[in-house]
C-alpha cells in the first residue's frame, strides 16, 4: 500500500516540484484513471493490468490539457498566486466530481475478476495479496523508470533543469511551457498507472479521490516538496506508519499516526525529509 | 564619547566560503560613512551582520555601548538601528503611508501619532504626494526612497543604507544624495554601502573599502580613491600598475 | 450584500404569490418531501431511493391490484383520489443541509410529511425540524436505535432498528448452538460513524447478556484507503463469527482485502447496509458465498406473496436492480405514510400524525416479512421482524426466523 | 491627506451600519424560514470567513484547518451544557478562549513552517482533532451530541418557534467580526499583520516581532471562529464530529474570503453574500436530480472567479482609483 | 553579424538603457564596459530575449530577434551566459553540459563542442560527476561558458565572467575567450574589469548610465583619460 501511496504522491510531487503548484484535483485524476480502467474492463474486457499503460497514456494527455487550458492561466495570476492556484484546482476537482457523477452515475463500481483478483501468495506464513504485490512491483518499476527517465534521458534532464531554474532553460533552448505541460502529463500518467492498479482491488465512485488526496499531500510534504525520491520514500513511510499505528491504536485512529509523523517530521525539518534548501 | 557602532574582529563563513574575515570597523556619531568595494567583497554580508539578519560566526558587534551581537533584528530596530534593503522589500499591497506607519509604530503606539509621524517623514523624504499610492505602483527610485522613509520613521540613531543610489538616473541619484545629507543634518548617523563611487565619494565623510572580505583601506574619500590598492581592486592589477 | 437582499426580496414575493395556488391545488395533490444524499459519497443510495419512491408512487397513484394499502384505485381515497407528488431534496450527508432542506420543503413546498434520510445523523436534525413544524417524519431506512428514543411525537419508523436486528442475529446464534454448532467467539468490525457505532454498541451489549465472547472489536475509519491492518487483526483473532457493520464502499474493500489476506471466517453475519447492496455483490459476490446478512426484506417472499415479485419487477425496470433491504423499506415507508394520509383525510400534520399512530397494517399487506405495522408510543414498529438472509448461489435465501425461512443455514459458509 | 483616510474609514463604518440596519429589518419582509435560514448561514459564514481572513488574509498564514476551532467552540459549549449544565453563553466564551489558547499553543511549532508545509499542517491538525472527537466516547463519539430541548429562552439560547433570535445573533456575530477587523485594520496589529504578510524580513527590520504578530492573529481568529462554532451548535441543536469539524468547514470558511477578496475588509462579506445563497439554492433546486449538476456549476464558478478575479470580487468595486488604507 | 539599434529597455518605469546601439562583426571580440548600473547587463538581456526592449530592433544575420521567445533566440545561434550564471545547481557537471546540447540530440553532434569545452577547461573534465553547486566560483563560470558552447552558438554573449572569481582564474577565463574566438565564434562580453577585458577585445563600447559614452578599437579606449572618470567619478 505504501508503494502505491508513493506512486500517487510521486505524480503529485512531480507537478508540485516542477512548478510550485499544488494540484488539489490530484485525487480526481486518480478517480478518472480508475473509471477508465473500469470501462476498459467492462466494455472491452481488457484486464486492468493490460490497460494500465493505456490509462496512463490517456491521463498523460488529460494532464497536459488541464495544464494548457487552465493551470497555465492560474500561474499567471500576479495577486494571491498561491490562493488562485489552490482554489482553481480545487474548483476543478469539484467540477470533475460533478461530471463523473453526471456521466458515470454515483454507483459504486468495481472490477469483479481480474487476473489478479483475490489471489494470495503465502511466503513463510506471511500472506501477500497478489494485486497489492503486483501494485508494489509496478510502483517500483514505474519509479525506476521515472528515475531512469529523469536522470538518463535528455527530456528528463530538461525536466529536472526546469525544476531547478525555469528561467534558465531558455538559455539552452528549452521551451519551459512545453516542459510544464509535459510534467503535468507525466504526473497525471503516474496517477493513471496507480489508478489502474487500484481499480483491481478498490471500489470506484465519483468521490473516491477524496480518500486518497489528503494522504497524497501529506506523503509529498513528508518527503519534501520538490523531491520525487522524497515522495516515494514518503509513500513507503506512510504505508509503514499506517500498519504500525493500526496495531497500537484503535484502527479508526490509524491516520492520526500518519498525521502525527508528518507534524513531527516538519517540526524537525521544516522542509520535509528530502526537501531542498 | 565612544563610537555609535563598532564591529570587533567579525568573521562570517558560509560553508567553506569566508565572506568576512576579521573585520573591525567603527562608525562615530553624526558621520556619514561609506562602505565600498568591488562585487563580492563582503559588503552586504557585513551589512547584514550589523542589521541583525544573522549573527556572525565569530567576533562581536556593539551598538551605542551595548553588545548586540546576538540581538534579533526587531530588537535592534527598537534600540535605534534603521536599515534599507539592497533588493527593495516594500510592503507591496500596502499604500506608501501605510508602509511608513509600520515603521512609525515602533515608537508611537497610538495610531494617530504614528500616522502623524509617518506624514512628517513622507514630507521630509519628498514622498508626500504619493502617500495614498500602493507601494507596488511606485517606480524603483520611489521605492528606494520609501525604504529610507520607512527606516526613518523608526527614529533611528543609525541608518544603514544598502545601495540606495544604485541603478538610479543621475538626477534621481542627486536627489538621493541630498536626502542623505538632510538625514545626517537631522542628527542621524549614516552607514552606506554603495557601488557607484562617483556619487558616494563626494557625499561621505569617511570611506571604508572592503575587498575579499577584509578591510582594504579606510580614510577620507579623496585619499581612498588615489590608493593604488583600491584602484587595483576595482580596475584590475595591470591597470593599477600602469596608472 | 445589497444585491442579494434584493434578490431575496424578489424571491420572497415570488413565493408569496405562489402560496394561494398551492393551497388551491391541495385537494387534488398531496406533496411529500423526500430527503436523501444525491451528491457526495453516498449519492448512490439517494439515487436508488429515488427509484424506490417512484415505484411506490406508481402503486399509489395508479390503479394496481396488489394487496397493499392504496394500491387499488388511483390516488388517496380518503382525499377524493388526490395524487401524491414527491419533492426530492439533497442533504449531501450534512445534518445542517438536511435540516435546511426539511425546512424548505415544509415552508415552501408545503409538504405534509417528510420521509428519508439514509444517514442517521441527518435524521436527527430533520426529525427535529419536523417536530417543530408538527409535520410527520417517516424514518424509512435509518436504523440507529437512538433515533426514536428522543421523545419526538412526529417521528415514525416502521422498520426495525439495529438492536432488533442484532437481537435477531443472536437469536439465530442461540438456535444454531442448540443444533450443536460451535459459536462462542465473535469479531466485531464496524465503521466509526453513527451507524457503525450504534450497531457495535448494540452487539456488544447483547453479546454480554447472552454469554458470547467478543475477541476483537474493531472500529475503523469510514472510507479508509486501506483496511489491510484491520483485516490482519481479524484474521489473527479468528473468531467463530465475523460481524461487520459497514457501508458499501468499505464492505467491498473489506471483502477484497479479506480475500487478499486469505482470511476466510467460518461465518459472516453482517449488519446489512453495504451487505445488502447490489453493488457489493456485483463487485465481490463470488467471495461472499454463504454470507449472512440481516434484513427486513427477502425476495423469497415472492414465493408466498406473488405481488412481491411483481413490485420488484416494477422497481427493477426503473433501476435495473432488485429490491434490497434499503429500497424495500423506502418503498414500504411511503406506502405506510400515504395510507395514513388517506385515512387522516387531511394534509394537516397533526391529523396525519394521529392516523400514523393508529396505523395497523397486517404483515400480509406489505412486501415485508413483518408481522404487522403498528407504532408504539415512541413511533417505533416493534413488530417488524427482521430476517436473516444467506447469500447462496447468487441470491439471498431466507434462513431465519423459522416461520419465514425457506432453507436451512449453511454453516460454516463455503 | 489625513482627511481622505479618515473619511474612508468613516465611510466604511457608515456603509456597514446601513447594511447591518437593513439586514436587521430584513425579517420584517422575509417571513420565509427557508430564506431566513439561508440568511443566517450567509451571515454566519461571513462572520467565519471574516475571522479566518484575519489570520490568513491579513497576516498571510493560510490555514485550511480552521474547522478545528469551529469544532472546539461547538463542542466546548455543548459538552459544558449537556454534562455540567453550564449556560451556552459561558460555554461560547469558554470555547473561544480554549480555541485561542490552542491556536497559540499550535503556533509555536506551526509558525516555523512556510507555504504549503504550513497549509498541510493545518489541514492535518484539524483531521487529527476530528478523528479524536470521532473516537471520544465521553463526548458522544460518532453519535454526536443532541442538545436537550428546554424551550425558547435567551438564557439557554435556544429557540424552536422562531429563527429570528438566531438571525440576530448571526448578524451580531457578523458585525462583531467585521468591526473587529475594521478596528484592528487601523491598529498596530493590523499594520503589523499586513507587514508580516507582505515581507516578514522587512517587517522584522522595522521592529515588528513577526512571531508575536502571527500569534496575535491566530488567537483572535480562532476565538471568533469558535464563537461561530458555538452558535452553529446551538442553531443546529445537534452536533457530530463530521458536521462541525470536517474539512469542508475549513474550505467553506476560506472560500468566501478568497472569492470576495482575501485580506480585504469587505471581501468575506461580499463573498459569503454571493457564495452561500448560491450553494444553497443550486443544491435545493437542482441538487435533487442526483446527477451532480449543482457541483459542476459550483466548481466551475470557483474556477472562473479564481482565474478572472485573482483579487476577488471586491476588485470590481474598487475601480481604477488608487486603493486606500482600508483596501 | 549582430546589430542592435536604438534599444531602450525599462524596468517598471525606470529606464535602464536608452537608445543604445551596438554592432558586432563576425569573428570579433567586442567588450561592453562600464560601471555598475550603467546598463550593460540590461543590454545583453535585451538581445538575448530575457528582457523585452521598449523600443529598438535586434537583428542577427539579417533575422529579426526582438519579440522572439528566449528559447527560440537560443536556437538561432546566440548563447548567453548571464551574470549569475544560472547553472542547474543540483545537476551534475555532465548533465549541465548535456542540457546545453539539448537542441542537438545525436551523440555524434555532441562530441565536437564537448571536446572544445574540455580543451578550454580541462578542470571540468575532472569534475564531471560533481554537482554544479559544489564547484568553486571560477569553475562554475567555466561550466556556464561550457554549457553555452554546447549549444553550438555562432555568437557567445558573456555577462561579467570575472565576477566573484579569483584573479588567477579570471585570466584563465579571458584566455579561454580568446581561444573561443579562434575556434570560429564571435564573442560579446560585458565587463566591469575593463583592463583585462580590453586586452583581449578587438573593439569596445563604454556605457554610462544607460547610454553609450564612447566606442572604438580597444587600443583607443585604453588610452582615453575619460574612462577613469567614468569609473571613479573623479
Amino acid at each position: 500500500m505504501g508503494l502505491l501511496y508513493g506512486l500517487i504522491a510521486v505524480g503529485l510531487a512531480l507537478i508540485f516540484g516542477l512548478m510550485d503548484v499544488t494540484n488539489f484535483a490530484h485525487g480526481e485524476f486518480l478517480m478518472i484513471a480508475m473509471y477508465l480502467s473500469f470501462f476498459l474492463f467492462a466494455f472491452f474486457a481488457i484486464d486492468p493490468l493490460l490497460s494500465a499503460p493505456l490509462v496512463a497514456a490517456a491521463l498523460f494527455v488529460f494532464g497536459a490539457v488541464v495544464y494548457l487550458l487552465i493551470v497555465r492561466f492560474a500561474m499567471r495570476a500576479k495577486a494571491n498566486a498561491g490562493m488562485v492556484q489552490i482554489f482553481t484546482t480545487f474548483g476543478l476537482a469539484i467540477v470533475m466530481r460533478g461530471l463523473a457523477q453526471y456521466f458515470f452515475t454515483p454507483d459504486y463500481r468495481s472490477i469483479p475478476q481480474s487476473w489478479l483478483g483475490g489471489k494470495t501468495i503465502s511466503v513463510a506464513g506471511i500472506f501477500l495479496p497478489e494485486p497489492q504485490l503486483v501494485g508494489a512491483l509496478v510502483s517500483i518499476a514505474a519509479f525506476a523508470g521515472l528515475y531512469f527517465f529523469i536522470h538518463r534521458t535528455d527530456f528528463g534532464r530538461a525536466l529536472e533543469a526546469t525544476r531547478e531554474d525555469p528561467g534558465a532553460v531558455a538559455l539552452v533552448g528549452i521551451d519551459k511551457n512545453r516542459v510544464f505541460a509535459f510534467g503535468w502529463g507525466l504526473g497525471a500518467a503516474l496517477v493513471g498507472l496507480a489508478g489502474a492498479i487500484m481499480a483491481v482491488f478498490f471500489y470506484i465512485y465519483p468521490d473516491v479521490g477524496a480518500s486518497f488526496a489528503l494522504i497524497a499531500y501529506v506523503t509529498v510534504a513528508l518527503g519534501g516538496f520538490g523531491s520525487v525520491f522524497g515522495a516515494f520514500a514518503g509513500g513507503i513511510i506512510v504505508g509503514l506508519v499506517e500498519a504500525v499505528t493500526a496495531l497500537v491504536l484503535p484502527p479508526s485512529l490509524k491516520s492520526v499516526g500518519i498525521y502525527a509523523v508528518y507534524l513531527l517530521v516538519v517540526f524537525i525539518r521544516p522542509r520535509g525529509l528530502f526537501g531542498s534548501m | 564619547m565612544s563610537a555609535l557602532l563598532e564591529t570587533r574582529g567579525v568573521w562570517q563563513r558560509f560553508g567553506g566560503l569566508i565572506a568576512n574575515s576579521d573585520v573591525s570597523i567603527s562608525v562615530g556619531r553624526g558621520e556619514i560613512v561609506g562602505l565600498i568595494g568591488p562585487n563580492g567583497a563582503g559588503k552586504s554580508t557585513l551589512f547584514n551582520l550589523i542589521a541583525g539578519v544573522l549573527p556572525p560566526t565569530q567576533g562581536s558587534i556593539w551598538f551605542d555601548g551595548e553588545n548586540v551581537t546576538h540581538m534579533p533584528a526587531a530588537e535592534r530596530c527598537q534600540r535605534g538601528v534603521g536599515r534599507t534593503f539592497q533588493v527593495v522589500k516594500s510592503f507591496e499591497t500596502m499604500t506608501v503611508i501605510d508602509n511608513v506607519i509600520v515603521g512609525a509604530l515602533v515608537r508611537n503606539t497610538v495610531m494617530r501619532e504614528a500616522r502623524r509621524k509617518a506624514h512628517e517623514v513622507l514630507e521630509f523624504t519628498g514622498l508626500a504626494a504619493r502617500a495614498d499610492v500602493l507601494a507596488s505602483d511606485l517606480v524603483p527610485a520611489e521605492k528606494r526612497r520609501l525604504e529610507v522613509a520607512r527606516a526613518l520613521a523608526t527614529e533611528p540613531k543609525l541608518l544603514l543604507l544598502d545601495e540606495v543610489l544604485t541603478g538610479l538616473t543621475p538626477t534621481e541619484a542627486q536627489t538621493g544624495v541630498a536626502l542623505v545629507r538632510k538625514v545626517r543634518d537631522a542628527g542621524i548617523t549614516v552607514l552606506m554601502v554603495e557601488h557607484v563611487m562617483e556619487i558616494v565619494m563626494p557625499l561621505v565623510d569617511r570611506a571604508i573599502v572592503l575587498d575579499l572580505g577584509k578591510v582594504l583601506v579606510e580614510g577620507k574619500p579623496a585619499d581612498v580613491v588615489r590608493d593604488p590598492k583600491v584602484i587595483s581592486a576595482y580596475l584590475g592589477d595591470r591597470h593599477a600598475q600602469r596608472a | 450584500m445589497t444585491i442579494t437582499r434584493r434578490d431575496v426580496l424578489l424571491g420572497a414575493t415570488a413565493t408569496a404569490a405562489l402560496v394561494p395556488l398551492a393551497a388551491r391545488a391541495q385537494t387534488s395533490e398531496v406533496v411529500i418531501g423526500v430527503i436523501y444524499p444525491f451528491s457526495g459519497g453516498s449519492a448512490q443510495q439517494g439515487v436508488d431511493a429515488q427509484k424506490a419512491y417512484e415505484t411506490a408512487l406508481e402503486v399509489i397513484n395508479k390503479d394496481t391490484d396488489f394487496d397493499l394499502p392504496l394500491a387499488k384505485g388511483e390516488g388517496l381515497p380518503g382525499l377524493g383520489g388526490a395524487k401524491i407528488r414527491l419533492v426530492f431534496a439533497d442533504h449531501q450527508a450534512d445534518p445542517q443541509k438536511g435540516r435546511a432542506e426539511a425546512e424548505r420543503l415544509i415552508t415552501q413546498e408545503k409538504v405534509c410529511a417528510i420521509i428519508g434520510t439514509y444517514q442517521s445523523a441527518v435524521a436527527v436534525t430533520v426529525s427535529q425540524i419536523c417536530e417543530r413544524y408538527q409535520v410527520p417524519f417517516v424514518s424509512a431506512d435509518n436504523s440507529s436505535p437512538s433515533l426514536h428514543r428522543r421523545g419526538l411525537k412526529y417521528y415514525f419508523r416502521a422498520a426495525p432498528h439495529d438492536e432488533m436486528y442484532s437481537a435477531a442475529m443472536f437469536d439465530f446464534f442461540d438456535a444454531m448452538k442448540k443444533k450443536g454448532t460451535k459459536i462462542e467467539t465473535l469479531s466485531l468490525f464496524h465503521e466509526d460513524t453513527i451507524f457503525g457505532t450504534d450497531s457495535g454498541n448494540a452487539q456488544t451489549k447483547i453479546a454480554g447478556e447472552r454469554g458470547y465472547k467478543i475477541v476483537t472489536d474493531i472500529k475503523y475509519r469510514a472510507n479508509s484507503p486501506s483496511l489491510s491492518a484491520e483485516v490482519q487483526q481479524l484474521k489473527t483473532a479468528n473468531a467463530d463469527v465475523l460481524m461487520p457493520s459497514s457501508y458499501t464502499t468499505d464492505g467491498i474493500l473489506l471483502v477484497k482485502t479479506m480475500a487478499e489476506l486469505g482470511y476466510k471466517p467460518n461465518a459472516i453475519v453482517a449488519q446489512d447496509a453495504g451487505f445488502s447492496e447490489k453493488a457489493l455483490y456485483d463487485a465481490v459476490g463470488d467471495k461472499l458465498e454463504g454470507v449472512i446478512s440481516r434484513g427486513t426484506f427477502s425476495l423469497d417472499l415472492a414465493q408466498k406473496r406473488p405481488m412481491v415479485g411483481k413490485i420488484n419487477e416494477m422497481f427493477k425496470s426503473r433501476s435495473g436492480k432488485d429490491f434490497n433491504d434499503l429500497t424495500s423499506r423506502q418503498f414500504m415507508g411511503l406506502i405506510i405514510l400515504a395510507d395514513a394520509i388517506s385515512r387522516a383525510k387531511s394534509t394537516d400534520g397533526e391529523k396525519i400524525r394521529d392516523a400514523l399512530a393508529a396505523t395497523d397494517i397486517p404483515g400480509e399487506k406489505t412486501i415485508m416479512p413483518w408481522k404487522r405495522v403498528k407504532f408504539d408510543e415512541m413511533g417505533q414498529n416493534n413488530d417488524a421482524d427482521p430476517v436473516l438472509l444467506q447469500y447462496v448461489g447468487g441470491k439471498f435465501v431466507t434462513i431465519f426466523p423459522p416461520q419465514a425461512a425457506i432453507a436451512e443455514a449453511i454453516w460454516p459458509m463455503k | 491627506m489625513d482627511k481622505n483616510f479618515a473619511a474612508r474609514r468613516r465611510r466604511d463604518l457608515v456603509i456597514a451600519a446601513v447594511l447591518a440596519g437593513l439586514a436587521a429589518l430584513a425579517p420584517l419582509f422575509i417571513k420565509d424560514v427557508y430564506v431566513q435560514n439561508i440568511l443566517i448561514l450567509t451571515l454566519m459564514y461571513a462572520a467565519l470567513s471574516q475571522s479566518w481572513n484575519i489570520l490568513s488574509g491579513y497576516c498571510g498564514q493560510i490555514s485550511l484547518g480552521h474547522a478545528l476551532y469551529f469544532g472546539i467552540g461547538a463542542y466546548t459549549t455543548e459538552l459544558l451544557f449537556t454534562k455540567f449544565g453550564v449556560l451556552p453563553w459561558f460555554g461560547m466564551l469558554g470555547g473561544g478562549v480554549i480555541a485561542a489558547v490552542i491556536a497559540m499553543g499550535l503556533g509555536y511549532p506551526f509558525f516555523r513552517l512556510r507555504g504549503h508545509y504550513f497549509v498541510i499542517a493545518t489541514i492535518v491538525i484539524a483531521e487529527i482533532g476530528l478523528l479524536l472527537f470521532q473516537n471520544w466516547e465521553w463526548a458522544g463519539a460518532a453519535m454526536g451530541i443532541t442538545i436537550p430541548i428546554r424551550g425558547d429562552s435567551w438564557l439557554k439560547f435556544q429557540f424552536l418557534r422562531t429563527k429570528l433570535p438566531y438571525f440576530y445573533f448571526a448578524l451580531a456575530l457578523c458585525c462583531l467580526a467585521w468591526f473587529v477587523t475594521w478596528w484592528l485594520e487601523d491598529s498596530k496589529w493590523g499594520f503589523w499583520w499586513r507587514a508580516v504578510k507582505d515581507n516578514p524580513e522587512a517587517a522584522e527590520s522595522l521592529g515588528v516581532v513577526v512571531f508575536n504578530s502571527k500569534m496575535g492573529a491566530a488567537a483572535v481568529s480562532a476565538f471568533l471562529v469558535a464563537i461561530g462554532g458555538a452558535f452553529y451548535a446551538q442553531f443546529l441543536a445537534y452536533i457530530d464530529p463530521e458536521s462541525v469539524m470536517g474539512f469542508q468547514f475549513s474550505l467553506l470558511m476560506a472560500l468566501p474570503a478568497v472569492l470576495g477578496g482575501i485580506g480585504t475588509l469587505w471581501g468575506p462579506v461580499l463573498g459569503a453574500a454571493i457564495l452561500i445563497p448560491m450553494t444553497e439554492l443550486t443544491r435545493s433546486y437542482i441538487g435533487g436530480s442526483g446527477r451532480g449538476v449543482d457541483l459542476i456549476v459550483y466548481g466551475a464558478l470557483i474556477v472562473a472567479i479564481s482565474l478572472a478575479l485573482p483579487r476577488g470580487l471586491v476588485s470590481l468595486f474598487s475601480r481604477a482609483k488608487p486603493k486606500g488604507a482600508t483596501r | 553579424m549582430l546589430s542592435a539599434r536604438e534599444i531602450t529597455t525599462a524596468y517598471q518605469g525606470l529606464v535602464a538603457i536608452s537608445a543604445v546601439s551596438i554592432e558586432v562583426q563576425k569573428g570579433e571580440i567586442v567588450c561592453v564596459a562600464g560601471a555598475n548600473g550603467a546598463g550593460k547587463s540590461t543590454l545583453l538581456k535585451s538581445i538575448a530575449g530575457a528582457e523585452r526592449p521598449r523600443s529598438g530592433t535586434v537583428t542577427f544575420d539579417g533575422k529579426r530577434l526582438d519579440g522572439m521567445a528566449q528559447h527560440h533566440i537560443t536556437a538561432t545561434g546566440i548563447a548567453y551566459v548571464p551574470e549569475n550564471r544560472r547553472l542547474f545547481p543540483r545537476l551534475s557537471v555532465r548533465d549541465n553540459l548535456r542540457l546545453g546540447s539539448y537542441l542537438y540530440r545525436g551523440e555524434a553532434d555532441r562530441e565536437g563542442p564537448l571536446d572544445l569545452v574540455f580543451n578550454l577547461f580541462p578542470r571540468l573534465s575532472e569534475r564531471l560527476e560533481q554537482r554544479a553547486e559544489t564547484l568553486s566560483g571560477g569553475e562554475q563560470q567555466m561550466l556556464a561558458i561550457g554549457r553555452a558552447l554546447m549549444t553550438r552558438p555562432r555568437l557567445l554573449m558573456l555577462d561579467e565572467p570575472s565576477q566573484g572569481i579569483m584573479p588567477k582564474l579570471v585570466d584563465e577565463i579571458f584566455q579561454a575567450v580568446k581561444r573561443i574566438r579562434d575556434a570560429g565564434m564571435t564573442v560579446l562580453i560585458v565587463e566591469q574589469r575593463m583592463a583585462e577585458c580590453l586586452e583581449i577585445a578587438d573593439r569596445a563600447y563604454i556605457l554610462q548610465t544607460g547610454r553609450v559614452l564612447m566606442q572604438g578599437p580597444s587600443a583607443e579606449i585604453k588610452g582615453n583619460p575619460d574612462v577613469r572618470k567614468a569609473y571613479l567619478g573623479l
